[in-house]
């Protein structure tokens, strides 16, 4: 059947992106060509059709010469399809009509000296996209409602930053946090640079404001289960790990009015199980029940069930509170969205395996967060920096940067900068010349990447301040089997002599890397993940807080090694962005839906389980049974138009008329030179 | 009949989330790699008919190359699944019509993977180059 | 800036001589030869140190196997070749098993001294070494005292090597005169005579 | 009884001919029989003959290589600079068809092609892997424990490193050759740099002694900082170094250790109850009585 009824006139517009395309191909020659194709009625080119000139050639030309398809020989669409469908609009065509052959990205930019390979190839390319635009038909893109509410994956800085952010601007925001306390990583530092206030002082506040805010429903110790749906309308399901300690409402709900726990911590004195307190690095006992710390947020104790030996004392200590339950178990939840925003933090690698530094061999060799544990005046030793061997005060403290990061070799092969750990190495400096008289910090460095506003500045005072910097990578660290001092093994490059320190302590920059659930997680929401397997930005430069997945953000660390404030910042954008769909209320749908043409349909019903998203389903119609798709489920992937034996499937804008169009353009029209 | 400047004509039906995307990122980083092969975008390869290969191949192409997302990566849940367990049938098809399957091929190359994507059309090209023209190609014209 | 300087006073032509590192004192095949007889990209290197702090040569002497990386980056060929340093690397590849960009330093060096040997500099002791193997075989021959020792543990005098089986020998001079080592070991150590 | 063509090399039959019959003998016990490689020579020394060229050196090896490629059987050697030449030649040429044509084109100048179809293995790797012998085996193989006896080990360098073109893995503080020393009823002492080189590789000894044996020296105070009654190796080369190094550095800085230097595999004859005799420890420049006294 004929795709279109009217005859085909196209417009065919070639870009030169300056010289990026023009460059490495006859601009000429593939306008010239287009020219002789069947259904062209016009070609043109010009240095930027992406440009207000540019556009308006082809919103001219369609009323010149009453175009009813247009054809853009220019970058990627996926970077300007959405600008020349408006040119398109402006004009007055279905915005629909429009085919883009991508010249840039795929041809001139990546055969850059072959002239003659890249014109040929243009010219293919035109030629396969006028062959679509000839049969391309009007379309009218799906407006689908916006849940108000949106749902923040992280409690660290990020998510809370994100989460106040999208609740201030009035949205219903679910906060969902893995441990049992939000704060993340920055509520175990001790102190931030470059302007040293303390972590805790700024970030406990903002825990408070998440804690009781009326927008934010904030869900700790919860993980997320499953996710479905699309952007607008996702249904996410919760599910909230068995905590063994109820809240007032809980209890409440449970009839014990006034009851619930109130953070008295009377049940975690007489618990008799003692682990280590992750949150201290396990450089600090907690019990079976516990909380990380005493600024939590919520101010709610959580049963570790692997380690709890159900003894019941701690039921007992809680009393006529009745806050906690031992047989508790996991529950699961549901909530719809309308978007998501990704903060999901990071890890440190394993340092231990960089075998040559001892970590784990040494006591005396410790990391950057075990560091600012062992500085924090609130950490397991009060402040007093001290070394696990023997309890003294280390008088020369050595800092290892780049202890994995800029490291290509297997195992580690982390070849990315983890861009803070020379700021909070710094910092650390700074703190041992503050806290211990007569403490000399060595930091041994490649470079000091102190990039950041007024960090450069940092790096001058901690140096006038009196640390030693020395530049080499450290190739190995020994102990002295006697005094556990250490040995510190590189060259100063600078002075081209090789080093041998003996230090009290030795601290590791160990680089970070992706959470291992990161995994997990970007395939529930759909995200792609880069190269090193932080979440993909659907635009490095453009669009950093966006993916590739309508109505999913991204937010702090996940999507890269940064440091606090631009975690905060990319918080803030990711929040705007997600907040954008949500107040104006509905999204547009590219109505690349799948139709069923109920003649040819046998209703063998192939397709339906073909369909991820259940949008097929066999229906009686007129005495035949036909498949029916429901297009609010269809997202138009086309998994059944592949499949339907009998072709009775239309993918709209990829028909399987367009397509073979397509392949018989490239291969039949021409071609051969 | 292989003449010294014979150019193998390959198409390549890409997914638009990944592989295109990954074509594009070459594209970004300057990868340079033959001009043989076209690529014709759809949104995901579950669209894949295999009626469009044997298509291709009717038309005379030497080589067609199948690219999606890595499996767990698809933009929808599971087209490159669906897609994979078609092309098994496709080759076995190609084979007994006395085509090389090794002019088919489906590869994964997910967004951030542009040098993988160099590697692939080299590849293929190279496959297709050796393979010769399509023996189908007589016939037409 | 005058690179030569018509002081006719040798003395001070040597004390004032320019010693400034100029584009073109680069050989850029230096850096490709390297690349290709040690198998590793030697130009990825980034100066960290690392190699040096784990030579066990390096604290001994002024040898820095940094700088002859950094001499094959910029291609200075001869200030790499004509160093005595480069043949003070025990090869103990620690440099090697350590480098953060993976590259294998000590190969590197036997590259250069590989190229070193092509314009005829190398120690004497290499070359003994090569004469030693031209006539028996071995690099570190037998000997009386030893051949009674090895009779009193029941051993034939000779191990069942070249050395007890001489009708091997052509086959490995063959094998060293097809790189004329032998030739140019001999002529070397002449010249190094006189 | 498995059985392997033995690559004696150069210093070990020539200077140390006890680890040659020590080598036979205690394989012997554990089922590893050890069958002359007739008309092998130099590996050739990877110092030495790699740093002049490259392509010599691939070429001798590879000599080697096809010698126990004609008797069809893998190859097992006792000397750390053997298996570098042998093993990563043997490595390289299975790998990298340019250079194996290259090497082919030379070797069929004296009729043999290298075609890549054995393995090399070190004896000592041979000892230690559960399913050829494994250290169980070794310890039951023991009449004579070395009991009360300090042992320092030396790994040297060419066998595991570079790591990531070897099979052993860690390179920093490795502990499998420890294993081995304890089962035959000896302590195994940890000391400072372990893993440092002894300072002879790479033509060095030869270029220039007294640097070598000042490298030679440092793990020598290294050692005596923990007090050890032997040091154990498996590289001849090594024992050279450190064996006759001891009384060059007596000579030339005036210090004195007396630290016997003995090679795994003549340790191993003395704890299968070989005597000294045996194994021409009289060879050795540093006198074993000392230790000897300990154990007989």
């Amino acid at each position: 059947m004929a795709e279109t009824k009217e005859e085909p006139r196209i417009g065919v517009f070639i870009c030169h992106c300056g010289t990026n395309i023009a460059g490495s191909l006859s601009i000429e020659d593939v306008k010239e060509y287009a020219e002789t194709l069947d259904g062209v009625v016009v070609a043109d080119e010009y240095q930027y059709m992406c440009s207000t000139p540019g556009q308006t050639k082809i919103i001219d030309a369609i009323k010149e010469h009453n175009l009813n398809g247009i054809v853009v020989a220019a970058c990627s669409p996926r970077l300007h399809e959405p600008t020349f469908r408006t040119a398109t609009e402006e004009g007055g065509l279905n915005k629909f009509r429009f085919e883009m052959a991508n010249i840039r990205d795929q041809n001139s930019w990546v055969h850059m000296h072959d002239w003659d390979g890249a014109t040929d190839k243009a010219k293919d390319q035109v030629r396969i996209a006028v062959a679509k635009a000839r049969m391309l038909e009007d379309l009218e893109p799906k407006s689908v409602p916006v849940e108000h509410s949106a749902l923040v994956l992280g409690g660290g800085v990020g998510g809370m930053q994100a989460a106040l952010d999208l609740a201030g601007a009035g949205i219903k925001t679910y906060l969902i946090e893995k441990s049992p306390s939000i704060g993340g990583r920055m509520s175990q530092l001790d102190k931030t640079f470059p302007t040293l206030d303390c972590s805790q002082c700024i970030l406990t506040p903002k825990m408070v404001d998440v804690g009781r805010h009326p927008n934010i429903e904030l869900y700790t110790y919860t993980e997320v289960e499953n996710v479905e749906g699309y952007i607008g309308n996702f249904t996410i399901t919760l599910r909230k790990k068995a905590r063994g300690v109820l809240d007032p409402t809980e209890a409440a709900a449970r009839g014990f009015v006034g009851g619930g726990c109130n953070g008295c911590g009377d049940c975690s004195e007489v618990c008799p199980v003692i682990k280590p307190n992750s949150f201290e690095m396990g450089m600090a006992p907690r019990k079976a029940i516990y909380i990380y710390h005493p600024q939590v947020m919520p101010l709610q104790y959580t049963i570790d069930f692997d380690s709890c030996v159900k003894c019941g004392l701690c039921v007992e200590a809680c009393g006529e509170k009745k806050a906690i339950d031992l047989e508790a178990v996991d529950t699961f939840e549901q909530v719809r969205v309308g978007t998501c925003i990704l903060a999901i933090g990071y890890d440190y690698i394993p340092i231990e395996e960089k075998r040559e530094w001892g970590y784990k061999q040494f006591d005396n060799v410790i990391t950057g967060l075990e560091f600012e544990r062992l500085i924090c005046a609130s950490g397991p030793t009060g402040g007093h920096l001290i070394r696990p061997s023997d309890g003294q005060t280390p008088m020369k403290v050595g800092f290892v940067l780049c202890a994995g990061s800029r490291d290509n070799t297997g195992g580690v092969n982390k070849p990315y900068c983890s861009r803070f750990c020379c700021m909070y190495s710094l910092k650390h400096a700074h703190q041992i010349m503050e806290k211990i008289p007569g403490a000399v910090p060595y930091i041994f460095y490649m470079d000091i990447r102190s990039f950041g506003k007024m960090y450069e500045e940092f790096y001058y005072r901690i140096q006038n301040e009196g640390a030693k910097f020395i530049r080499g990578r450290v190739a190995n660290i020994l102990e002295d089997p006697t005094t556990k001092n250490l040995m510190v093994y590189t060259e100063d490059t600078l002075l081209g002599r090789p080093v041998a320190m003996e230090m009290d302590m030795v601290v590791l920059a160990a680089a970070v890397q992706p959470k291992p659930e990161a995994e997990k997680i970007r395939q529930m929401f759909g995200v792609s993940k880069s190269q090193d397997g932080w979440l993909l930005e659907a635009h490095p430069k453009l669009n950093p807080c966006g993916t590739t997945t309508a109505g999913i953000y991204l937010a702090g660390v996940c999507q890269g090694p940064k440091d606090i404030p631009d975690t905060v910042a990319q918080a803030e954008g990711a929040a705007s962005a997600a907040s954008i769909p949500i107040h104006t209320g509905e999204v547009q749908l590219e109505p690349y839906f799948a139709q069923c043409v109920e003649e040819i349909c046998a209703g063998c019903g192939m397709c339906v389980n073909q369909c991820p998203y259940g949008a097929l389903a066999l229906v009686e119609k007129n005495g035949r049974t036909v498949m029916e798709v429901t297009e609010a489920k269809c997202k138009g992937c086309g998994t059944c138009g592949g499949f339907c034996p009998g072709g009775a499937i239309r993918m709209q804008h990829f028909t399987s008329p367009q397509i073979c169009a397509q392949i018989d353009a490239f291969l039949l029209e021409g071609g051969e030179q | 009949m292989t003449d010294e400047n014979w150019k193998p004509k390959i198409i390549a039906i890409i997914c638009n989330w990944c592989s295109y995307a990954g074509a594009d990122l070459a594209g970004g980083a300057r990868i340079q790699y033959p001009p043989d092969v076209r690529a014709i975008r759809v949104m995901c390869t579950g669209r894949v008919d295999p009626l469009f290969i044997m298509k291709a191949f009717q038309d005379g192409a030497d080589g067609v190359l199948v690219s999606g997302c890595h499996f767990g990566d698809c933009h929808y849940l599971e087209g490159n699944y669906k897609c994979a367990k078609r092309m098994f049938l496709v080759k076995t098809l190609l084979k007994n019509i006395g085509l090389d399957d090794k002019r088919l091929r489906m590869t994964f190359v997910s967004a951030s993977e542009g040098a993988k994507w160099g590697m692939v059309m080299e590849d293929v090209v190279k496959t297709v180059t050796e393979l010769g023209p399509s023996p189908l190609k007589k016939y037409e014209r | 800036m005058a690179k030569v300087k018509d002081y006719g006073n040798a003395e001070l032509e040597e004390k004032l001589r320019d010693t400034a590192y100029y584009a073109d004192d680069a050989n850029p095949q230096f850096l490709e030869d390297v690349k290709k007889i040690s198998r590793t990209a030697a130009n990825m290197c980034f100066q960290c140190g690392t190699c040096t702090g784990s030579c066990p040569s390096a604290p001994r002497s002024s040898y820095r196997i940094r700088l002859f990386m950094r001499k094959g980056v910029l291609g200075l060929e001869k200030e790499a070749l004509y160093d005595p340093d480069l043949w003070l690397c025990t090869t103990c590849y620690s440099c090697t098993d350590r480098c953060p960009r993976d590259l294998a330093p000590t190969d590197v060096i036997m590259a250069m001294r590989n190229l070193a040997f092509k314009i005829d500099i190398v120690p004497r002791n290499f070359l003994k070494t090569v004469q030693l193997i031209y006539t028996t075989g071995h690099g570190v021959p037998n000997n009386d005292v030893n051949r009674a020792a090895r009779e009193k543990l029941g051993l034939p005098a000779d191990p069942p090597t070249t050395h007890s089986h001489p009708e091997f020998i052509p086959g490995i001079q063959k094998i060293m005169d097809f790189y004329k080592m032998k030739e140019n070991a001999d002529r070397i150590l002449a010249e190094g005579e006189q | 009884m498995r059985q392997y063509a033995f690559f004696l090399g150069c210093i070990a039959p020539n200077r140390y001919p006890g680890c040659e019959a020590a080598a036979i003998k205690t394989s012997a016990k554990l089922g590893i029989e050890l069958l002359p490689l007739e008309g092998a020579g130099c590996c050739p020394a990877p110092g030495a003959f790699g740093a002049i060229d490259l392509k010599v050196w691939y070429a001798l090896a590879a000599r080697n290589l096809v010698l126990a490629e004609q008797m069809n059987m893998d190859i097992t050697l006792i000397c750390n600079g053997c298996y570098k030449s042998i093993w990563e030649v043997n490595h390289i040429l299975k790998h990298n068809d340019e250079l194996r044509d290259g090497v082919n084109e030379v070797l069929a100048e004296v009729d043999m092609e290298f075609k890549g179809s054995i393995d090399v293995w070190h004896l000592i790797e041979l000892y230690y892997d559960e399913k050829i012998c494994g250290v169980d085996k070794v310890r039951a193989s023991v009449t004579h424990p070395l009991t009360g006896t300090r042992i320092a080990p030396h790994y040297g360098c060419h066998l595991l490193k570079p790591k990531k073109e070897r099979h052993f893995g860690d390179t920093e503080n490795p502990m499998w050759f420890e294993e081995l020393i304890d089962a035959l009823g000896a302590e195994s002492v940890q000391y400072r740099n372990k893993m440092q080189c002894c300072g002879a590789g790479g033509g060095v000894r030869g270029y220039d002694l007294t640097h070598s044996l000042d490298i030679t020296n440092e793990k020598l105070l290294n050692i005596q900082e923990v007090g050890a009654d032997a040091l154990t190796e498996f590289c001849p080369f090594c024992q050279l170094q450190y064996d006759r190094g001891q009384v060059e550095i007596e000579e030339k800085f005036g210090q004195t250790y007396n630290l016997p230097v003995l090679h795994y595999n003549e340790l191993l004859g003395l704890a299968q109850g070989m005597t000294p005799q045996e194994l021409a420890l009289d060879l050795h420049a540093v006198d074993c009585k000392p230790f000897l006294e300990k154990i007989l």
